[in-house]
């Protein structure tokens, strides 16, 4: 009897002894940081999200790289480049840069890593991008037979094995940008074809493990543990390896933000990216917390299928009664901007247009309100006719929740609306916005590039991130103009007639633009806040240590077991 | 004589003394010696009577003087506890009336006949007796507001037209812009605003009826943040008690969900014992194997969608949430009932009943059944816990009640946020912990009780 | 009057399936619980079985009640087939055989009164109006012995022996022409025990009832069994009128049974 | 106990086709995909995943595929256009699939990664849960009505009652900010994992106090063990050799509930301490229409909780002979 229970419980603790002695461990890498959520992906032609965005900006490299404070290309593996004339031709310049097996990259590897991008089976959720190539969007339109006949007529080309050769089909501003995001950076077409010859169902995973995966950034994979960290070791083979400083990076997949800020805070992760709401006011006494505009913006979806949505005038009257300052000065906190458009503030040689509203001071709400009031009333909604019951409708998720209940409170108080709130897990959410089974909907956008166009083409008539039912043939028009129109500021100028129409519209309400919420070990050097809230890693390094610091250039890796001052 | 011939007995039968002296014996069932059992164990009662309290409060929660459990005060949150404190006597269900006064008042007399006035101008309109807050001291009070308890029809965000009818009332009472006193004089008094807030939201018509009734007896008199407020400055105590109702509730549905199928499922097992137990038995086993996560996201799921056809038959996503929860807990229940009734089924007096003719319907309604009650009732203390703390659990992950319902899980959660490095709000902690705490702490004991009550050989020690 | 016997058992075989022990043990017989009975009881009758625990005596007593199915042979009341009726077709006869079980604790329902006990049966059976079943149930008390004012206590109330005149008052209760009366008295103390005997052979002569008595004590049948029959291993080992078979016991058992049972006295 | 065991095998089977076939069900009756993102995919990406993961076929032959009577792969049954060289496939083959989220790995990857985490933060959440219970429990019951007594039951209590999302947060705050000895999450060694085991086995460290009170009182009131002492054995010897042996049944039998009860609770608390283990697919896989990778999991915990339901009964027997294990059952 004894010995069974004794059995019991030895027999779990040496299980558990046993499972741990399974994993090797690993000691502190050089810097860690939580990427939020485990990537989906390695592959960069097939990922699309934030999280994978960083991860692939530390295995690979394209054309150009971002400067991490000001975002300009700076010379990748292209030493340089130029526009044609004619605003469409573009040359790149390889350098000499190798893959971190030590081969080279030739212009080759990025004629094939982009053709693939476009090729349907790829299913690459950004190899729209390509489509400002000429014949790009041809060719990945056409069928699997055509298509080979089909690339001679597409505008990429390798004059050598240095030059790459580009011809766009219309003007494209954003272009060299593109160039440094990670659905246009080279993949190993050798590996590639490799795995795809000695394991034809999985070859997908396969080339993508530690291990297998050939790559060619300042960062190569060691290590790849699911759902907890993946390990970065500086590549030699880079061509600026000299300046690489960080020997090793962690990257966790923490999701639960308290969890994340714990770690941050006991030392043991050096940059997190989110922090939770409702710390934002003790974070901003401190010095590591610094918030800065970021390329996306907040704002409701409306079903104007329906009624009474589909009456302009009630949606201007709910776009006005929103208390956006309440929301970002109390619920929000971080510093986030009230906003009147689609487009954030900031973006390059752009002047974007604003709803009309009665101004940004204390008073103004109230005129507002009185505004929509004075519209319902001539929508027809009064105290005899009033509104029916308004859904919102958000994803599970504490902010969108509380932005929902004051913007539902306001609607309440100055309309005197009945406001139900739908809160779904993010899939059904998903699936209820694409398929309009809604009537108010939280969304956000988030720019891939500094351009107005990567937010007013969303809402072209039709297009898959439109969701909201609306189709202005203006719009569309407008848009479709500021597309192939060559003169900078005139494009600018078209645009903004766009996002005005739009705003006029009001297929969407506009709530605020956010900022990004990075919490950063001060010590970290080359990590500078930008709008696109993008950091290479490439330029990461440790600040010369202070005279009174004990501690060495790079963070000891076992730091944990010290107490640490903070 | 013969059973068949047993006949009514007439008046004046002498077998009716039989009947009347049986009447005059009365023993002491199963069930009353427990009650008198339960009685004498202190720690039971106590939590027994803390039970029916927090029943009371949660079931009557509207009619307590609390503050708004909806009501965002974001300017000051979080707050700590002022324990004892009274709160905002303007409290926040109300419709305000607010007049300025022209010109200074100038007695304390002509100032509360100006008040006694205006409520009489506003009595005589709503038909409710106002209470006058002043701005400013007596001297140099500058406006009266006059705050009436909240109705939707006199809401003018809900097109109630008070507003244009308090103007004209107080026009045809005014000469020359000086509003006629009660009792002589008069005086400037023009109306500022008229401005609703409506406390609760959607309340139920026995709610609302409560919240009259509140005002009735406490007024304007509100608590103050006992027990703190949260983030966003809602009074903690006041999400706490009506936080109770829907936690009291989810448990309650659960609860009897796992009572009725529970004890019937196992019943039926353990009685009809073999093949059938086993069959039932390894559904059971089935079921159990079943991660409930996946079928609670399920169902959510499908309630989104079929929101509009589903809320036309009152099923909401609360319903849901009693019938998945109930649906988890009674098959713990059934196990337990059909161990209970596989030792019962054999017993002599079944078998008695038995070769009396009885059918399975009266043996399993009146000689198993009642003999779970006891059973039933501890597993009930340990299983009204379990599904509270599912529910806390499901609002951990997000998917629990939807706001403006609280719940002590979705309070748990938020706790959970508060508890951190940075700036810790202890009481957001403290509040749902103490809640939650001492009502499972209150069943368990109450259950604990139960059982040595039901269990005589057990008493005496 | 029929012909056939009141209760005629012929054959009469029980087995019980035995889990088999170990692994990998063999499959092990069924346990005879049962073995080829057979005996015949007529109406007003009084037979004694008796038997060591375990001599399937307690069987007997069930399958005669139909609350256990027999494996073979045959059981027949006035010539009425009973081991192939169904739960429904047994109901009726219930009213003409009754059963008293030995432990009077385990055999009364905690929670039904005195006075719910015995009704029972006459709701079951759906005999009279609820007011006259109560009547009837408590002049059925009254007769066993107990006073009017106890009717509505519960069984713990009651002592040993009172309970057990519960018990019988519930079997009389249909009027049954069979009483079958499973060790009626072995659970109590000798001096109630006496009186229990003879509350029995007061309502026998009363009511003119047959009784199948169970014991495992030859003395406590011998006063009111006129013929006594033996079990042993689930077999009949010997049958005989009462003086027959304490003046010439033909079995080895019975002889046993006897020698044993006056110093047991 | 061989006939026991086989049946339980029978149904064992029945019981992972039941789930996989409920769980298939399930997962393909909620709206939402799990390619849709906020950005919507072109429709011929859509199109093209959807061919990769063989989500254009009708659900009969995805069904079929994914159990795997008939491999639907390339090499499956030549009738529905494989090329016939595997009959079986999917999960009769124990091949779960590609995961649809992780496109970088296998559900098999995933769960043979996660697993024995979970495992070992459960079986030492477990052990601990036992150790601390028992123990607990024995004391409490043999001082019944002390001061002690009162304490254990209490805190016992307050361990059932508090979430135990609260209770890690507190143990967090002192563990690791207070204190500072141990680190608030992560994985990587054993110092990783004492907060998570505790906070997971508290509300079952509880409970099996609860109930092994409960078992001890009713044995130690029992006759054999009134003999037992008047033998004049030890109170020592009585309580460990005879009263623990009955009185611990409870605890056993409550040991498979407790056991889905630590994969379930798992969750929670892997979510808190960013432990790489299933909890944290089991949710998002569902979340995310990850439709392999939620089946799969699904089928590990129902795996799981049966085998271990059964041991339980396997156990029960062993420590009482006087239950057979048919009726155990």
């Amino acid at each position: 009897m004894q010995r069974l229970l004794a059995l019991a419980l030895v027999l779990p603790v040496g299980l558990a002894l046993l499972g741990l002695a399974r994993r090797a461990r690993l000691e502190r890498a050089d810097f860690v940081f939580n990427n939020g959520a485990e990537v989906t992906s390695l592959d960069p032609a097939a990922i699309s999200g934030q999280a994978e965005g960083r991860v692939a900006d530390a295995l690979f490299e394209g054309l150009t790289v971002k400067h991490p404070q000001t975002l300009e290309a700076l010379p990748g593996v292209a030493e340089a480049w130029e526009l044609a004339p004619d605003g469409l031709t573009w040359t790149f310049h390889l350098r000499a840069a190798r893959w971190s097996n030590g081969e080279p990259l030739t212009a080759e590897d990025f004629l094939y890593s982009w053709r693939r991008l476009l090729e349907p089976a790829t299913a690459a959720p950004y190899a729209a991008l390509l489509h400002c190539v000429r014949g790009a969007e041809a060719y990945a339109a056409a069928s699997a037979d055509e298509r080979e006949a089909r690339w001679a007529a597409v505008g990429l080309r390798a004059s050598d094995a240095r030059t790459l050769v580009v011809e766009l089909a219309r003007p494209t501003p954003y272009f060299l940008a593109l160039t440094s995001f990670h659905p246009l950076f080279p993949v190993r077409r050798k590996s590639l074809e490799h795995f795809q010859e000695r394991f034809p169902e999985s070859w997908q995973s396969e080339w993508m493990r530690p291990g297998n995966l050939v790559s060619n950034g300042p960062y190569k994979l060691i290590e790849r543990r699911v759902n907890d960290r993946l390990r970065l070791a500086k590549n030699p083979e880079y061509w600026d390896a000299a300046n690489v400083a960080l020997r090793s990076i962690d990257v966790l997949a923490v999701e639960h933000i308290g969890t994340g800020l714990n770690l941050y805070l006991a030392g043991d992760v050096d940059w997190i990216d989110r922090v939770p709401t409702a710390l934002v006011p003790e974070l901003r006494k401190r010095a590591d917390f610094t918030p800065a505009p970021y390329l996306a913006t907040y704002f409701y979806r409306v079903n104007v299928t329906q009624p009474p949505l589909d009456d302009r005038r009630v949606r201007r009257a709910l776009a006005l009664s929103i208390d956006r300052r309440a929301l970002c000065e109390r619920i929000l906190q971080k510093g986030e901007l009230p906003s009147w458009s689609v487009t954030p503030p900031s973006l390059p040689g752009y002047a974007r247009a604003e709803m009309l509203h009665a101004g940004d001071d204390e008073t103004a709400l109230e005129r507002d309100r009185a505004e929509a009031r004075a519209l319902l009333a001539e929508a027809g909604y009064g105290p005899q006719h009033p509104l029916p019951v308004l859904e919102i409708l958000f994803n599970t998720s504490e902010t969108h929740r509380d932005i929902a209940e004051v913007v539902a409170a306001g609607w309440t108080s100055a309309l005197g609306l009945e406001v139900k709130l739908l809160n779904q897990e993010w899939k059904s959410y998903l699936d209820s916005q694409h398929n309009l089974r809604y009537q108010l909907s939280r969304s956000s956008w988030i720019g891939d590039y500094a351009d107005a166009n990567n937010f007013l083409e969303v809402f072209v008539g039709g297009g898959e991130n439109n969701r909201t039912g609306w189709r202005n043939e203006r719009y569309d028009g407008l848009v479709g103009e500021a597309a192939r129109e060559l003169e900078p500021a005139r494009r600018a100028t078209l645009l903004a007639q766009a996002e005005a129409l739009l705003l006029e519209e009001l297929p969407i309400l506009p709530i605020y633009s956010y900022v990004s919420q990075n919490l950063v070990n001060p010590r970290l050097d080359g990590f500078f806040a930008n709008v696109q809230d993008t950091h290479p890693p490439k330029f990461w390094r440790w600040k010369r240590p202070a005279p009174s610091a004990t501690e060495p250039d790079a963070p000891a890796p076992e730091r944990r077991g010290k107490k640490r001052a903070r | 004589m013969s059973a068949q011939t047993a006949s009514a007995p007439a008046k004046g039968d002498p077998r009716l003394a039989l009947l009347a002296e049986a009447k005059s014996g009365r023993g002491s069932s199963l069930a009353r010696e427990t009650l008198r059992r339960l009685r004498r164990d202190r720690a039971a009662l106590v939590c027994a009577l803390f039970l029916g309290a927090l029943g009371l409060a949660s079931l009557f929660a509207p009619f307590v003087p609390l503050a708004s459990p909806q009501v965002m005060h974001l300017a000051d949150a979080p707050r700590p506890p002022a324990l004892g404190s009274s709160g905002d006597p303007r409290w926040a269900h109300r419709v305000s009336l607010r007049f300025r006064l022209l010109e200074a008042p100038r007695s304390r007399e002509f100032l509360v006949r100006t008040e006694q006035t205006l409520v009489a101008l506003v009595r005589g309109l709503t038909g409710e007796t106002a209470r006058v807050f002043r701005s400013g001291a007596r001297e140099e009070t500058e406006a009266l507001e006059l705050a009436l308890l909240y109705r939707a029809a006199l809401d003018p965000a809900r097109g109630a037209d008070l507003e244009a009818r308090l103007r004209s009332e107080l026009a045809s009472q005014t000469q020359d812009g000086k509003l006629h006193l009660r009792g002589g004089g008069d005086a400037g008094v023009e109306l500022a605003s008229v401005s609703a807030q409506d406390g609760y939201g959607a309340l139920s018509r026995f709610d609302r009826w409560l919240v009259a009734k509140r005002h009735a007896v406490f007024g304007f008199y509100q608590l103050g943040p006992w027990l703190g407020s949260d983030a966003k400055g809602r009074d903690l105590l006041a999400r706490l008690v009506f936080g109770s109702r829907v936690s009291l509730l989810v448990a309650l549905c659960g609860g009897l969900v796992s009572v009725l199928v529970g004890v019937s499922y196992g019943a039926v097992a353990g009685y009809f014992g073999g093949r059938t137990d086993e069959r039932m038995m390894r559904l059971i086993d089935v079921l159990y194997s079943i991660p409930f996560l996946f079928v609670v996201i399920f169902v959510i799921t499908l309630l989104g969608e079929y929101r509009a056809e589903l809320a036309e038959l009152g099923i909401g996503r609360m319903t849901a949430f009693f019938v998945v929860l109930g649906l988890v807990t009674w098959l713990t229940m059934a196990r337990v009932v059909r161990g209970q009734v596989l030792s019962l089924r054999n017993q002599e007096f079944v078998l008695a009943a038995r070769a009396l003719g009885a059918s399975h319907t009266r043996v399993l309604l009146s000689h198993i059944l009642p003999h779970l009650s006891g059973l039933v009732a501890v597993y009930l203390t340990l299983t009204l816990p379990a599904v509270m703390l599912y529910e806390a659990f499901l609002s951990f992950l997000g998917l629990g009640v939807e706001p403006p319902d609280v719940s002590w899980g979705l309070l748990a959660a938020d706790a959970m946020d508060a508890l951190n490095p940075l700036a810790t709000a202890w009481w957001l902690v403290l509040g749902p912990a103490l809640f939650l705490g001492s009502t499972l702490l209150a069943l368990n004991v109450l259950g604990d009780g139960l059982r040595d009550a039901l269990d005589p050989r057990l008493g005496g020690r | 009057m029929n012909a056939a016997p009141l209760l005629e058992v012929q054959d009469l075989v029980k087995e019980f399936p035995r889990p088999r022990r170990g692994w990998l043990a063999p499959r092990v017989a069924p346990l005879r619980a049962v073995d080829g009975v057979s005996f015949t009881l007529a109406r007003g009758q009084a037979l004694g079985l008796v038997g060591e625990s375990g001599s399937g005596k307690t069987t007997v007593a069930r399958l005669v009640l139909g609350l256990e199915r027999a494996s073979s042979g045959s059981i027949r009341l006035e010539g009425r087939e009973l081991t192939t009726l169904s739960r429904a077709e047994w109901r009726p006869l219930r009213r003409r055989v009754q059963l008293v079980f030995q432990d009077p604790a385990g055999a009364l329902d905690p929670r039904h009164t005195a006075l719910d006990c015995v009704a029972e049966g006459l709701a079951i059976q759906r005999l009279g109006k609820p007011r006259e079943r109560r009547l009837r149930a408590l002049e059925l008390l009254v007769s066993v012995g107990l006073a009017p004012r106890q009717a509505n206590l519960y069984p713990h109330e009651f002592s040993g022996g009172q309970r057990q005149r519960i018990g019988i008052a519930r079997a009389l209760a249909l009027e049954p022409e069979l009483l079958v009366l499973d060790e009626p008295v072995s659970a109590l103390d000798v001096s109630i025990r006496a009186q229990i005997l003879n509350l029995l052979h007061e309502l026998q002569e009363r009511r003119g009832l047959a009784y199948l008595f169970i014991a495992h004590d030859l003395a406590v049948v011998r006063a009111l069994c006129p013929r006594i029959a033996v079990m042993q291993h689930g077999k009949l080992v010997e049958c005989a009128s009462r003086d027959e078979l304490f003046a010439r016991p033909q079995h080895e058992y019975t002889r046993a049974l006897l020698a044993a049972a006056p110093r047991a006295r | 106990m061989m006939r026991f065991l086989l049946r339980r095998a029978l149904w064992f089977v029945i019981t992972v086709w039941a789930v996989v076939t409920l769980s298939f069900a399930l997962m393909r009756g909620v709206r939402g995909g799990p390619f849709s993102s906020e950005r919507a995919l072109h429709p011929a990406v859509e199109q093209a995943l959807a061919e990769r993961y063989h989500l254009d076929w009708p659900i009969w032959k995805q069904y079929l595929a994914y159990v795997g009577p008939l491999n639907l792969g390339a090499h499956g049954a030549r009738v529905l256009g494989g090329d016939g060289s595997a009959p079986f496939g999917g999960v009769l083959a124990l091949d779960f699939g590609p995961s649809f989220r992780y496109r970088d790995f296998s559900v098999g990857d995933v769960l043979s990664q996660a697993l024995p985490i979970s495992a070992t933060l459960g079986a030492l959440a477990l052990a601990w849960a036992l150790v601390v219970g028992l123990a607990v429990g024995i004391v409490s019951a043999v001082k019944r009505g002390s001061a002690l007594d009162l304490v254990v039951r209490v805190v016992a209590t307050l361990g059932i009652a508090l979430p135990s999302f609260v209770v890690a947060g507190l143990m967090i705050l002192l563990f690791c900010f207070a204190l500072r000895w141990l680190p608030p999450a992560g994985w990587g060694d054993l110092r990783h994992l004492v907060l998570p085991a505790c906070v997971l086995g508290a509300p079952f460290a509880a409970t099996i106090a609860r109930l092994t009170r409960a078992g001890m009182l009713e044995v130690l009131s029992q006759d054999y063990i009134r003999t037992a002492r008047a033998k004049g054995l030890s109170a020592r010897t009585v309580l460990l050799r005879h009263a623990l042996r009955a009185g611990v049944l409870p605890v056993v039998s409550y040991l498979g509930p407790a056991t889905a009860g630590i994969l379930t609770g798992s969750l929670v608390v892997e979510k808190i301490f960013a432990i790489p283990g299933v909890g944290t697919h089991f949710v998002n896989s569902a979340l995310n229409r990850d439709y392999t990778l939620a089946m799969g999991v699904t089928l590990c915990y129902t795996v799981l909780v049966y085998a271990l339901n059964t041991l339980v009964d396997v156990v029960y027997t062993l420590l009482d002979p006087r239950i057979e294990l048919a009726e155990a059952t």
